[in-house]
């Protein structure tokens, strides 16, 4: 048991993340582009025409997905951030930091399709629905995590106080869904259901399954290559730093 | 196969900016998000490199 | 009985000093004294247990600190830079709302003879804000008169005090080593104090690993 | 216990030294709701419909006036230092100074807000369902505001950033407390969104002065 913990906490050093993590994302980013390219040929020329919504309907596949990454990539940056409050590690807060900007992204790719999505589907830009307020508030505490980590000069307290928003938010993420779904129904009259086609294609599960993991394995491969940017930020002054291959040019 | 021609592919029905806009969007974000990462990593090592060839001038 | 082994503090990417050793028993004092920024008052704070140390532990009564430490804080009295006065409260709302806080609330006629004897008689309701610079330092060094509490750790207890008061203070540090009381404290002056001291030196180093030579300090 | 009634004591005191900090919240409010009116014109039943989320908005920011000061004078002062020293764990200290903070600003909104709710044309029930909704939601803000205090303390451009942080999180007190008012207004009853708001109070309560206290050791690190 304490062999294995001991494991753990090797690799959760940055000296030894740090390669670990250029051998990784390649692999991660070829993957992704593969997904990609299977999931936008399902996208555009498996998927049929809907019979409601024409070709429009199309935008889902990265809307959906953008949206399950948003929430998803938020869940993980928790989960660092309590792995960093329990054990004290460093990696853990660089993975945090590491992963908000891809987090921050994705959230705004989904409202910005559905934006494109709810105008010819409405007639609305923005219609005041539980998701995409929802998805705007997230889109919001991804920012406030990136300022705050930002204005701390010390990284490490920044990491710590990151931890703290990260960990706050994740509690209230489904206290502000469900507040904002019942706001909602309360408010019937103002909305509009969001409710897709009550059968729903296989075809079209598995196009936004499929673009859901190519995102997935995009923001590993982008995380881990940031992360090894943070790493060499944070640990300038180190000898390993200094006794890298790619320092002796 | 849904589409006929390349011109229909591009109409997708009428929808055609609204679904562009929003895959070109996410591929154009995803890009250069992916630049601005490359970019900094290439900074952070070009810094590093000069800050060690200095130390080991110093040195000599 | 305080005693520190290996301590190490980091500021930035700079060590500020590393395997500094010490030991405090009752009855005795340990001066700290270092140029600017040798890190005097971060290992005050990390003694404190303020901050945590880079390297390093510390025990009390020889337990380590980490499970000792509610008792510990129970036992200690640390006076930093900032010395916890609030402007709009009286020097008497200030002496017994600190005491309130450090878990020892004190009766006002206490608190009034504690002000007195510091040289307060008369400005004992005066808000702080139009008490001076040296008055000010009076109340925080008041709760030394009033404190039952086993160590002392002061930041620089001497700044701001004209000589009389200087001479007072370190009568009042007298009576609290006889009373077999431990005493941790920085000063720029030579001190001289009864029972038995030692002097700590912090050097400043700017290599990142290198720091101050270990050196025990004990009686 | 006793190290928690000092605190409150003596930010209830260093506030009634600087009465006219709670009194600038106060006036804030009160101009932001009447301002409303003037902005959107002065059709009753129009008013009558937005009074709630008026009022509840306007609570929401003045909370946010006075959250800046919540740590920053004990955090400078060094007596920050002192209540983490004290044999009172940290966590029962700052939920007093919260108790204060709410006492000197949300307390004096709920006894306001029905005086203001007059300028809205509401009946004398929903005025009175309004200030149950302020009584249960007003230490909420204070609860969560104080997490996002503690976590901008001594950071750059700390005021802008602690808006940043705490607005995205009173949204579900927004939500429940405006809701009760119109619930109300409507015929539907204020129970479930009263009793929810109560929910999210006792969750604060019992999470927030833990995430708040390790927000502090942070920055006094």
């Amino acid at each position: 048991m304490s062999q294995r913990l001991v494991n753990w906490f090797k690799f959760a050093s940055p000296a030894s993340f740090y390669p670990l993590a250029g051998k990784m994302w390649p692999w991660f980013a070829a993957l992704g582009t593969v997904l990609a390219a299977v999931g936008l040929w399902i996208s555009f020329f498996v998927a049929p025409t809907d019979f409601q919504q024409g070709e429009g309907y199309r935008i889902i596949f990265i809307h959906v997905p953008a949206s399950w990454m948003s929430m998803f990539i938020y869940c993980v940056m928790a989960f660092w951030a309590a792995i960093g409050i329990t054990f004290n590690t460093r990696l853990s807060g660089m993975m945090s930091s590491a992963l908000a900007p891809t987090g921050a992204l994705f959230a705004f790719l989904s409202l910005w399709t559905g934006a494109l999505w709810g105008k010819p589907m409405w007639g609305a830009w923005w219609v005041w629905d539980a998701r995409l307020t929802s998805e705007l508030i997230l889109f919001f505490l991804y920012i406030g995590y990136i300022a705050l980590t930002a204005a701390i000069d010390d990284p490490r307290r920044a990491d710590k106080a990151g931890a703290i928003v990260a960990l706050v938010g994740v509690v209230n993420v489904p206290i502000i869904y469900f507040s904002v779904k019942w706001w909602n129904t309360l408010h019937q009259g103002a909305s509009v259901s969001m409710t897709k086609a009550p059968t729903m294609a296989a075809t079209m599960l598995w196009g936004m399954l499929i673009m859901a993991l190519a995102f997935w394995m995009y923001s590993i491969a982008i995380a881990l290559y940031r992360v090894r940017a943070i790493i060499l930020e944070r640990e300038r002054h180190t000898t390993w730093v200094a006794e890298l291959p790619e320092m002796q040019r | 196969m849904n589409w006929g021609s390349a011109s229909e592919f591009f109409a997708m029905g009428g929808y055609g900016l609204y679904v562009w806009g929003s895959f070109g969007v996410t591929a154009a974000a995803l890009l250069i998000e992916v630049g601005l990462v490359r970019h900094r990593l290439a900074a952070v090592r070009r810094g590093l490199r000069r800050e060690l060839a200095a130390d080991r001038d110093t040195q000599d | 009985m305080l005693r520190a082994h290996g301590l190490a503090c980091d500021r930035g990417d700079r060590r500020l000093f590393s395997a500094v050793d010490l030991c405090v028993s009752p009855g005795e004092w340990l001066q700290v004294e270092g140029a600017n920024g040798a890190g005097k008052t971060s290992l005050l704070r990390m003694l404190a247990g303020l901050s945590p140390a880079a390297d390093g532990h510390i025990e009390w009564d020889g337990r380590p600190m980490g499970e000792a430490r509610d008792d510990y804080h129970a036992r200690l009295l640390y006076l930093g830079h900032a010395a916890a006065i609030k402007e709009d409260l009286s020097a008497l709302e200030n002496l017994q709302t600190a005491a309130a806080i450090a878990g020892r609330p004190l009766d006002e006629a206490t608190a009034l003879a504690a002000l007195r004897r510091i040289g307060l008689k008369g400005r004992e309701d005066l808000p702080a804000r139009v008490l001076s610079q040296g008055q000010k330092r009076r109340v925080a060094l008041a709760r030394l008169l009033c404190s039952q509490a086993r160590l002392w750790i002061l930041d620089e207890p001497f700044v701001a005090l004209d000589v009389a008061a200087v001479t007072q203070l370190c009568g009042i540090l007298d009576e609290h080593l006889a009373r077999g009381g431990m005493l941790i404290f920085t000063s720029h002056q030579a001190v001289q104090l009864a029972g038995s001291g030692a002097t700590l030196k912090l050097s400043a180093s700017t290599h990142p690993r290198a720091g101050a030579e270990p050196r025990e300090v004990a009686a | 216990m006793n190290a928690f009634i000092a605190i409150v004591r003596r930010d209830l005191l260093l506030a009634a030294r600087r009465k006219s900090e709670v009194f600038t919240a106060l006036f804030f409010f009160m101009i932001v709701v009447s301002l409303f009116p003037l902005g959107i014109g002065p059709e009753t039943a129009m008013l009558r419909r937005i009074a709630p989320g008026v009022l509840w908005v306007a609570a929401l920011l003045a909370a946010m006036l006075s959250l800046n000061r919540l740590f920053a004078a004990d955090h400078q002062d060094g007596t920050l230092e002192q209540m983490s020293l004290s044999p009172t764990p940290l966590a029962v200290l700052v939920s007093g100074k919260v108790l204060a903070h709410w006492l000197t600003s949300g307390l004096p909104l709920v006894l306001l807000a029905p005086v203001i709710g007059l300028q809205f044309d509401l009946s004398a029930r929903a005025l009175g369902v309004l200030m149950i909704s302020l009584l249960l939601g007003t230490p909420v803000l204070s609860l969560i505001g104080a997490i996002g205090a503690a976590l901008t303390l001594g950071v750059r451009g700390g005021g802008v950033l602690l808006s940043l942080l705490v607005l995205p999180l009173y949204i579900p007190a927004l939500i429940f407390g405006a809701g009760a008012v119109e619930a109300d207004v409507a015929g539907l009853g204020a129970g479930g969104h009263l009793s929810l708001l109560g929910a999210l109070l006792a969750l604060g309560v019992f999470f927030a002065p833990w995430a708040a206290t390790a927000a502090l050791r942070i920055a006094l690190e």
